[in-house]
């Protein structure tokens, strides 16, 4: 990629470049009707001005502000692209939202077009259309079911690309001209306004200017090596930060195709035909990847079952040594070859994760024989830490350089330090330039000289690589006046397979509690050997077998953190297996799934008094919202039991920091 | 016009010329007939209780019939070597039932006629295995069934008749009434014509499945045993019986396969049918031998102006 | 439901002669070896409308259909279909008309695949002979691959790309239907004949069904006749309907209509079924 | 387990249309021809040709022959031998009556005269169904037979009623007859039998595969999805009964030297359905490992005991075969009714998921 | 080393030995194609094992010939002629010095390839006649007469010694429906228009053998004169006992030498009395060589023959055993004139030229009066031992006639133009070139 000329500050101008030099390389591809339907980087460009110009006749002018709704789509992806290229600023809006949110943002960011994917977003843009009043257009890409919809605001994609071409057609020079635009235009832009999915309180905003956007992906695309011979998958949520950087962002400035599943529930399939080299998936992710690897393995066969656990101990022991370049003894790596053969290679391939060369998790802490497992087999999974507010990469590991519980050292060219209440707090060239229309939150989040507040605690281990224990605003304090990070219970919690979703109580109380969340695929299965019978969700979290399971879960648990002598303190002293799944819908879970701590106790309050009065079972009734929207009410008694707790092991000597 | 002389009004004339040579030949066929009938009746019974079509029918026969003819040969008198080959033809019975039918119940047709192929195939091999590939003679005296034959001399000429073909006649017609009565009169026999029709109503009768299936397969068995007696008696036991027992599926073709009338009506039919076509016309106009197709030309002709056969039910397509 | 083309003109009992007439069934009477099925049945099926035939069991629905497509051949009366008056016909001529239709019970080609059974249906489109057929190049791989596109449209239209490469045979009854209709789909017909295609389905194999019945109708503008038991289907769905009842006619128009009239009340809505 | 399909996308429907839409099955296939090609012509001796290879390639392509009418088309036939008969005996009037005519010209039109019985005979099949059509293909077998027997001009009144294969050249190499090379006589099946192969697998996955195949699973659904009935079933008996007249040519040209009547006789008939049935029906890959165990489980029988010393006569040995193909057949319905080729499939499914058992 | 090297990727190929055996023992391989089973096992099985018996009697008593163990394995062809050509392929890679077809289907199917692969063939008493011929068919031997000559002689007998006494009448040729059956029909043909009688060949299909009313009433009403037949395994026993019952006089009805099978005749016993059957044997269970069978074999166990069924008594029997007789004396000659006692496919070629069966060689055997004498020699392959007629009495099968032989003048023209004709068909045909005789 080494060329005289500066490197592109834009992405409309990255496109032009890429599709000079990578013109007959695919950059993207969609599985639709049966095949990889594939554009090389000159057909996208085609595509993305066409459109440009379509959407210019449209009446799109320099700084609106398009919203772009659905999944990950070819055409959706054209249009951040096109939007950017005559000056507009895209910005994704998540496809699951409900109108309230869609509406929220819409109305806030100001929208005057809308790129969404089919009739669905359509009716839901409808439904609140009188509140967007700049509004002048809804694209739509797939038009099934739109036919008799009044058409006055509503155009097909392929009708706006139609109008470019025929503009086009009868301005010969409209083309050059839209790409002179492009090289005119400015890094100083905002190149992209990223809403987030608002873990706390409204969405907000988040600018980003293309120089930044670029500078980032640049940095990112160098440390890991990416080129146009790599390949990703996209399939997390379009309006998320790490969609558009990973995909979008270090797409074009490396060149690399970037594939659209066919759908949502064909990503597994799609993830296996297409065997990317690039990687990103939360470690639920991975962890749902493992639980039915080990749930799939327990139904085959004797001989089977042992080659796999046999090579799955070799590569226990010596997988990750091998992968990171470490000496290890030629016997174990002849075993691991044949391994590779028996085992490793082929999982790889079924998960379709066959070509892997860089894979990322991030998000959440990820258990370290999860994070381990795939390592060992000979997939390069690395942690990063980030955040829209940086345009993802906050820190990232290095290749041989990776651990489990930290997340790395700084990413390039970014500055960290951890402030006085334990806050992490940074300085990076993707760092954003404000909240749109906020400029009060802008302020609160940026510190007096220009660093981000995370809102994370955590702290710099001897190896210099960030250690994320909480959110700064979670971590509480016991009554006894003992640290009780809760998030850093849950993960522990949730490390194990028969726990999906844990929630810690403790802030101001006198010991440490938990709801959890049994995992229904792995505690199913294990009913299912064990010949007990159930009827539903709540039928099995209250089996008293599940609870003695998850009280050595619990226990165990607890001996973990008997050993820390920060957490010792809060052990888990009383827990209850909850009669209901987390849900998003039920405003439980973010759209991300992500617990909403909050929300959570405030719904529970009687469980948690009862958690902490000592009773051994509450009656509750709970409001539930099902898949097809209807609301409903369930009730249930709800177990309490108690955990033993152990003595804590003697600080060594006091944790400086 | 000589041609079509010697097609249409020579043969008719040698008839007339010769009726006793004519009658000869009638009755030759009627006794093959009689034979087809049988193997087409076993066949019969056991499509219309199972829907499955036995291609091992006809080496039921030889099996029988070598059975028989080994045991003795083994040194077991005649008279308890016919039970014993009952016995076998019964464990044969429950074994196919236990081997085959069981674990293929519900498959398609078209498998379960493979597996009678396999079983038919399976059987020639354990056969020969047992008794050897020999032709061997049926022991019709040990049986006592007559074997001189009476002279009737009609017309000035003669007809010769075989005891033993009379034998197998009768034989034959007393076999076919035991069988209506116990079809038409017994509890079990209806069950087996009620399975036909319907599953669950022939169970209602209290009688499981692969009660009735041993049972049917039982009866093909002992048919099975009477035509290879009969047969034996006439052309030695070996497996070359085999090609004239494919003979009994132009039979059930023409007769339909759900007819025990029709498996009779039509191996009378073909049996004398394909004789007198030999005689009168195959052997002076196309150089003999055409009994080894007449019968399955016959059937095809007749399939193509009725498709389900002489005594098949019509049947009307519906979707 | 969105708003829909209105098709709402008055039914005109005595069917004469219009400009959007796309079939008309005139005085119809079938019967098999005395047993009559089929009565004196004139109706007409206009141009992009849904036309419903219903009645109890027994009423003749299947049989009217079966005389539509050809498969029966009708003792007395004619059917005029695009202009041109036939009685009888093959069915696979029926289909080069452009009449496809779906089955009350499954016949799908339970061996094949969605994929192939929906090109199946496109047999008679393609046309390249055996030759480039052996050689699979040139003509015979670029007609294949044409027809494969529309395939594919019919596939996505009906969200059935998961089963693609399921053998039917597999499938779960409501898909099984879906499929079906896609094999219909797939011949282009001018009029698709559906004979309860949501027979034995649930509630929401029903709703879905109707959708893409809708879908059909409206997107591909495919004149659908259809026979359904299930009267409240029928009634949202259908544009017009004929009530059948032991093989006679009791009556015809717009659901609303039909539904208060005596007759049907008798004959049908009155007996449970 | 060596199936690693990821990453093996399609991104054209003519990509998805290749024969081999996975990597592995290609050069699976190409190791096979491999073998097919170079190793077992270094290696193998006569012996091997004529026992094994030539046989096996020429029952797999009457088998495939067969296939087509009955496993795609649905119609049983048990007529195979005969129309065999049919292609080896045009194929000798043929090269008889022109004897300047090529031996690939001569296998190539005598497969028509095949096509044409097959054809002849299947017109019954547009009235008559399943077991009743078997009666009009078994007329063909037994009318069939009759004719070779009876027809001398068909033998060209040769005194034993055999009809001798003559020894014809191509591009100066014998290639049929006594004289020929059995290396040259292996070369020349293999490769017909390849061509045969290729052009079945196109036809049986374009438009005329799917309508026999419809036509299979229910032919009414299929009359009224606009095919007709007639064509799809004629087309099969045609394409059918040309394939196994062609084999019928190879047996007794490339194969037998010679042939006499009897050899295409009901037993010709059942072998050629077994192969289809045990290799699988509606699939062409099992015509070939359906001939493969046919043929070489007499000989695997026949030296197997005497190899571990224990030596049985060669009675026994027949009676065994039979016996055990007989056996097999049941087995074979009862634990995979669509026989070797399903099991391969299976195999591979299991080999594309391992280690996961489903 | 190439051969083993082939060997030894071959094994692992197929795994299934398919080559030749690992360890090669000195044995003269004389291997036999064999049909114990099928339709044809009655006549054949018989003839089988007394073909069998005196190899095993010669290993037993003399240790082989020349001292070398004869290896005689037995493939089944079930008189099948796709089996039997397995059998030669199977045969000949093994390593065999002679192939003996059994069938003159599979003889005329493997005939060619014998003459291409340097394989002597044998074929007593069967196969295609004009084999006689050495000249042209330098490797194939079908002493000690042949189906040619065997016409002839039936023939010559039933018109007592003068064909035309058959002026006018009718002769029905009673055959199997296969090449066997076919064989004679061109001397038949040419006898039948040189001396004005009228030839009826009526053919009994492989699937009538046992049933062959058809054909009977055929006869019935055609009323023959005599009926001559050439049948074989089940077709025999079904032709007697419908003669039986079709009441044809019996006396008028003969058979090729393989028709002299007791068992087929005590089907019908007493009513079978009269008929005639040309044999180029006569069982004699006294003679020496039988004895020594008896006596080495049979009574140690060694024979796979059925004695209660009176088979070591029977002319099939005997027969076999005289087959064996005539290789083992091929061999004989062939290890003299070669000097070793492993000889070749050559040097037995040229040991069945040499064989001189006189009175003196039979007498030596033990074999006096159980067959004529002949000689063979390059240009003459068949030998023309002659036959007598034998009649069943009821019980058993008597000498009637005196040592009956062919009419050389008709068949050897015949001979000399159907060996003619066969080699052109054939071309290129390598002839014998070295034989002047």
């Amino acid at each position: 990629m080494a060329q005289a000329q500066p490197l592109p500050d834009t992405f409309p101008k990255y496109l032009l470049r890429n599709a000079e030099m990578f013109g007959s390389r695919a950059a993207m591809r969609h599985k639709d009707r049966g095949i990889w339907q594939s554009w090389t980087w000159s057909q996208q460009r085609d595509q993305i001005r066409d459109f440009a110009i379509g959407l210019t006749r449209l009446g799109l002018q320099k700084g609106d502000r398009v919203a772009i709704v659905g999944a990950n789509r070819p055409r959706l992806y054209w249009a951040v692209c096109a939007v950017q290229s005559v000056g507009g600023v895209p910005v994704p809006v998540y496809a699951d939202a409900v109108a309230e949110e869609l509406s929220y943002v819409l109305t806030h960011a100001g929208v005057r077009f809308a790129v969404v994917q089919d009739q669905e977003q359509v009716d839901k843009l409808q439904s609140f259309i009188e509140q967007l009043t700049v509004l002048t257009a809804i694209i739509y890409d797939e038009p099934r079911g739109l036919r008799d919809y009044d058409k006055h605001m509503l155009h097909d994609y392929a009708d706006v690309q139609e109008m470019g071409r025929s503009a086009q057609h009868a301005d010969k020079q409209l083309a050059t001209r839209w790409e002179q635009d492009i090289r005119a235009g400015s890094g100083e832009d905002i190149s992209i306004m990223l809403y987030t999915s608002g873990t706390t309180g409204r969405s907000k905003g988040v600018m980003l200017k293309a120089k930044n956007a670029v500078k980032a992906a640049q940095d990112t695309v160098a440390f890991d090596k990416l080129s146009e011979k790599d390949s990703v998958l996209a399939y997390l949520p379009l309006a998320w930060v790490g969609d558009h950087y990973l995909n979008y962002a270090q797409g074009y400035v490396a060149g690399f195709c970037v594939a659209c599943p066919e759908s949502g529930q064909t990503i597994t399939q799609d993830l296996r035909e297409l065997a990317p080299t690039f990687y990103f998936a939360p470690p639920r992710v991975f962890e749902g990847l493992l639980t039915s690897i080990t749930i799939r393995m327990e139904d085959a066969g004797r001989f089977k079952q042992r080659i796999y656990k046999h090579y799955i101990e070799v590569a226990r022991k010596h997988g990750e040594a091998i992968l990171e370049g470490r000496p290890v003894p030629a016997s174990a790596r002849v075993s691991y070859a044949l391994g590779e053969i028996l085992v490793y290679g082929p999982l790889k391939n079924v998960l379709g994760l066959s070509n892997i060369r860089v894979a990322y998790t991030a998000g959440e802490a990820i258990g370290s024989d999860l994070f381990s497992f795939f390592r060992s087999l000979g997939v390069n999974l690395k942690q990063l830490y980030g955040q829209t507010e940086a345009f993802l990469y906050v820190t990232c590991q290095k290749d041989g350089e990776v651990r489990s519980d930290t997340v790395g050292p700084p990413a390039p060219n970014v500055d960290i330090r951890i402030s006085e209440d334990g806050e992490v707090q940074f300085r990076s060239p993707g760092m954003f330039s404000g909240y749109y229309l906020e400029e009060e939150k802008t302020a609160e989040t940026l510190t007096e000289d220009g660093y981000v507040k995370t809102g994370d605690a955590g702290f710099f281990d001897t190896d210099g690589q960030l250690k994320i224990i909480d959110r700064a605003k979670d971590v509480g304090k016991l009554s006894s006046g003992a640290l009780f990070a809760p998030k850093y219970l849950e993960n522990m919690l949730k490390f194990f397979p028969n726990i999906k979703e844990a929630v810690a109580f403790g802030n101001g109380r006198d010991f440490a509690s938990a709801f959890i969340n049994i995992d229904l695929q792995a505690v199913g299965n294990w009913a299912e050997r064990n010949n007990i019978a159930y009827a539903s969700y709540q039928e099995l979290a209250g089996h008293p077998l599940v609870y003695k399971m998850i009280a050595a879960n619990v226990e165990d648990t607890n001996r973990r953190l008997a050993a820390e002598p920060m957490m010792a303190a809060a052990q888990i002293k009383r827990f209850l297996i909850l009669h209901k799944e987390l849900d998003a819908d039920d405003g439980e879970l973010t759209r991300t799934q992500k617990v909403r701590r909050a929300f959570v106790a405030e719904r529970y309050a009687p469980l948690i008094n009862a958690l902490y009065e000592g009773v051994s079972e509450k009656y509750v009734e709970t409001e539930v919202t099902y898949e097809d929207g209807r609301k409903g009410r369930i009730a249930a008694t709800v177990k309490i039991v108690d955990a033993p707790v152990f003595k804590a092991a003697e600080p060594v000597k006091e944790a400086a920091e | 016009m000589s041609y079509l002389h010697s097609i249409f009004v020579a043969p008719f004339a040698d008839m007339a010329d010769a009726p006793d040579f004519f009658l000869q030949v009638v009755w030759e066929g009627l006794v093959s007939g009689v034979l087809y009938a049988l193997i087409a009746l076993g066949f019969v019974l056991i499509y219309k209780s199972s829907r499955i079509f036995n291609f091992a029918q006809g080496i039921m026969v030889v099996f029988a019939a070598l059975t028989l003819v080994g045991l003795h040969e083994n040194g077991v008198p005649a008279l308890l070597a016919v039970p014993l080959t009952l016995l076998v033809m019964f464990v044969l019975a429950v074994g196919i039932e236990r081997a085959v039918l069981r674990p293929l119940v519900n498959q398609p047709d078209i498998i379960l006629f493979m597996a009678t192929i396999g079983i038919t195939l399976f059987l020639i091999g354990l056969g020969e295995t047992i008794f050897g590939g020999a032709n061997k003679v049926m022991i019709t005296e040990q049986l006592g069934i007559p074997t001189g034959s009476w002279v009737v001399e009609p017309f000035g000429g003669f007809v010769s008749v075989e005891q033993k073909d009379v034998t197998a006649v009768v034989g034959a017609v007393l076999l076919v009434i035991a069988l209506l009565v116990f079809l038409n009169k017994s509890k079990m026999g209806r069950a087996i014509r009620a399975l036909g029709d319907d599953h669950q109503a022939a169970l209602s009768v209290g009688i499981s499945l692969s009660t009735i299936w041993v049972l049917v397969w039982f009866i093909s068995g002992i048919i099975a045993l009477a035509t290879g007696i009969v047969w034996g008696a006439r052309a030695g036991v070996s497996f070359a019986l085999e090609v004239i027992a494919l003979k009994a599926l132009p039979v059930l073709m023409l007769g339909g396969l759900e007819s025990v009338t029709g498996a009779i009506v039509g191996g009378l039919a073909i049996g004398i049918l394909e004789k007198v076509f030999e005689i009168y016309w195959g052997q002076p106009l196309l150089g003999g031998n055409t009994e080894a197709w007449f019968a399955y030309m016959l059937a095809l002709l007749v399939l193509l102006v009725r498709p389900q056969g002489l005594f098949g039910e019509k049947i009307i397509e519906r979707v | 439901m969105n708003a829909r083309p209105d098709h709402s003109v008055l039914a005109d009992q005595e069917g004469s002669a219009r400009d959007d007439l796309l079939m008309d069934v005139r005085n119809v009477s079938l019967s098999f070896g005395g047993v009559k099925a089929i009565t004196d049945i004139s109706f007409d099926v206009r141009q992009g409308e849904i036309r419903a035939i219903i009645g109890p069991n027994g009423a003749g629905k299947t049989s009217m259909l079966n005389v539509i497509n050809g498969f029966y051949t009708p003792q007395v009366g004619t059917i005029t279909f695009r202009g041109v008056e036939r009685r009888s016909m093959k069915p696979h001529d029926a289909v080069r008309q452009g009449i496809a239709r779906t089955f009350q019970n499954v016949a799908l080609f339970k061996g094949m695949s969605t994929l192939d059974n929906i090109m199946a249906g496109r047999s008679v489109l393609m046309k390249r002979n055996i030759v480039w057929q052996m050689l699979w190049r040139g003509p015979a791989l670029r007609e294949e691959i044409e027809h494969r596109e529309k395939v594919e449209e019919i596939i996505d239209f009906l969200e059935i790309e998961h089963i693609r490469r399921t053998p039917v045979g597999k499938l779960p009854y409501g898909l099984q239907k879906r499929v079906e209709l896609g094999r219909a789909l797939a011949m282009e017909p001018s009029l698709l004949l559906l004979d309860e295609p949501m027979a034995g389905m649930n509630l929401e194999e029903k709703e879905d069904m109707s959708r893409f019945i809708l879908d059909v109708n409206q997107q591909r503008g495919t004149t659908i006749a259809l026979i359904e038991h299930d009267m409240g289907v029928v009634m949202d769905l259908s544009d017009r309907v004929v009530v059948l009842d032991y093989g006679k006619k009791i009556a015809d128009g717009p659901p609303d209509e039909v539904k208060n009239s005596q007759a049907v009340i008798d004959a049908y809505l009155g007996v449970p079924h | 387990m060596f199936y690693r399909i990821a990453g093996q996308y399609k991104t054209s429907y003519g990509a998805d249309y290749a024969l081999f839409p996975i990597k592995q099955d290609a050069w699976l296939l190409a190791l096979i021809l491999v073998f097919a090609f170079v190793v077992f012509p270094l290696t193998a001796s006569d012996f091997m040709f004529r026992a094994l290879l030539i046989p096996v390639l020429i029952y797999a392509l009457a088998a495939l022959g067969l296939n087509i009418l009955t496993g795609y088309a649905g119609q049983l036939s048990l007529g195979t031998g005969a129309f065999m008969g049919v292609g080896a005996y045009a194929c000798y009037k043929l090269i008889t009556i022109f004897p300047e005519m090529n031996i690939i010209g001569a296998i190539v039109l005598s497969g028509f005269f095949s096509a044409a019985a097959g054809v002849a005979f299947g017109l019954p099949s547009l009235r008559i169904k399943g077991f009743y059509l078997a009666i009009a293909t078994l007329a063909a077998q037994f009318f069939l037979l009759w004719l070779f027997q009876k027809w001398a001009w068909l033998y060209n009144y040769n005194a034993s009623g055999a009809i001798q294969v003559p020894n014809t050249q191509l591009f100066g190499v014998t290639i049929t007859g006594a004289q020929a090379p059995v290396l040259a006589q292996y070369f020349f099946v293999l490769i017909t039998v390849c061509i045969l192969t290729a052009f079945a697998i196109n036809i049986t996955r374009g438009r005329i595969g799917r309508t026999w195949k419809a036509v299979r699973d229910m032919d009414i659904a299929a009359e009224l999805v606009g095919i007709n009935l007639m064509k799809a079933k004629l087309s099969a008996f045609f394409v059918s009964s040309y394939i196994v007249g062609i084999a019928g040519a190879l047996f007794v040209f490339l194969w037998r030297g010679a042939a006499e009547a009897d050899l295409f006789d009901i037993q010709l008939s059942f072998r050629v359905l077994f192969i289809a049935i045990i290799g699988g029906l509606g699939s062409i890959l099992g015509n070939y490992l359906g001939a493969l165990l046919i043929v070489a489980l007499p000989v695997i029988i026949g030296t197997v005991p005497a190899a571990v010393g224990l030596p049985i006569s060669s009675a026994m040995v027949e009676h065994l075969n039979t016996m055990i193909i007989g056996a097999l057949i049941i087995g074979f319905l009862i634990l995979e009714p669509h026989g070797l080729a399903r099991l391969w499939a299976l195999m591979r499914e299991k080999l594309i998921i391992w280690p996961f058992p489903h | 080393m190439k051969m083993t090297f082939k060997t030894a990727l071959l094994s692992t190929i197929l795994a299934a030995g398919l080559a030749m055996p690992a360890f090669a023992q000195e044995v003269l391989k004389l291997p036999n194609m064999s049909y114990r089973t099928g339709p044809f096992a009655a006549t054949g099985t018989p003839h089988m094992n007394g073909q069998r018996d005196y190899m095993t009697m010669l290993n037993e008593r003399d240790g082989g010939i020349g001292g070398v163990r004869v290896a005689f394995d037995e493939c089944e062809t079930g008189y099948n002629t796709e089996k039997g050509v397995e059998c030669y392929e199977k045969s000949k890679a093994e390593g065999a010095l002679v192939t003996q077809p059994w069938s003159t289907g599979i003889t005329l199917q493997v005939l060619p390839r014998t003459n291409v692969d340097a394989i002597p063939m044998y074929a007593p008493g069967y196969g295609f006649s004009a084999m006689q011929d050495g000249k042209t068919f330098k490797w194939a031997f079908n002493p000690p007469t042949s189906y040619w000559d065997g016409a002839s002689m039936i023939m010559n007998a039933i018109s007592d010694g003068d064909l035309a006494n058959l002026k006018g009448k009718k002769v029905a040729f009673l055959h199997l429906d296969h090449p066997y059956g076919k064989e004679p029909l061109p001397l038949l043909e040419k006898l039948a228009a040189d001396h004005g009688f009228e030839l009826l060949p009526i053919p009994v299909g492989l699937s009538e053998m046992q049933n062959q009313s058809a054909q009977w009433l055929q006869i019935r009403r055609e009323r023959p004169d005599f009926v001559v037949m050439w049948g074989w395994g089940a077709m025999n026993a079904g032709a007697i006992t419908e003669a039986v019952k079709t009441r044809y006089p019996m006396d008028q009805f003969v058979s090729v030498w393989w028709g002299a099978h007791e068992p087929d005749l005590k089907l019908v016993g007493e009513e079978g009395k009269g008929y005639r059957a040309l044999s180029w044997n006569f069982a004699d269970p006294n003679a020496k060589l039988m004895q020594d069978v008896k006596k080495h074999v049979v009574d140690a166990g060694k024979s796979q023959l059925n004695q209660g069924a009176g088979e070591f008594e029977s002319t099939p029997y005997q027969r076999g055993i005289l087959m064996s007789v005539i290789l083992a004396e091929a061999v004989k000659a062939a290890q003299e004139h070669a000097g070793t006692k492993m000889i070749n496919r050559e040097q037995l070629r040229w040991g069945l030229e040499n064989v001189k069966l006189d009175e003196a060689t039979l007498e030596e055997l033990g074999a006096t009066g159980m067959m004529a004498p002949f000689s063979m020699s390059c240009s003459n392959h068949t030998g023309h031992a002659g036959a007598w007629m034998v009649e069943w009495d009821g019980t058993k099968f008597n000498k009637v006639s005196d040592l009956l032989s062919a009419d050389r003048a008709v068949i050897d023209p015949l001979v000399e133009k159907a060996a003619a004709d066969y080699a052109a068909a054939n071309q290129p045909w390598q002839m014998n070139e070295e034989c002047t005789q």
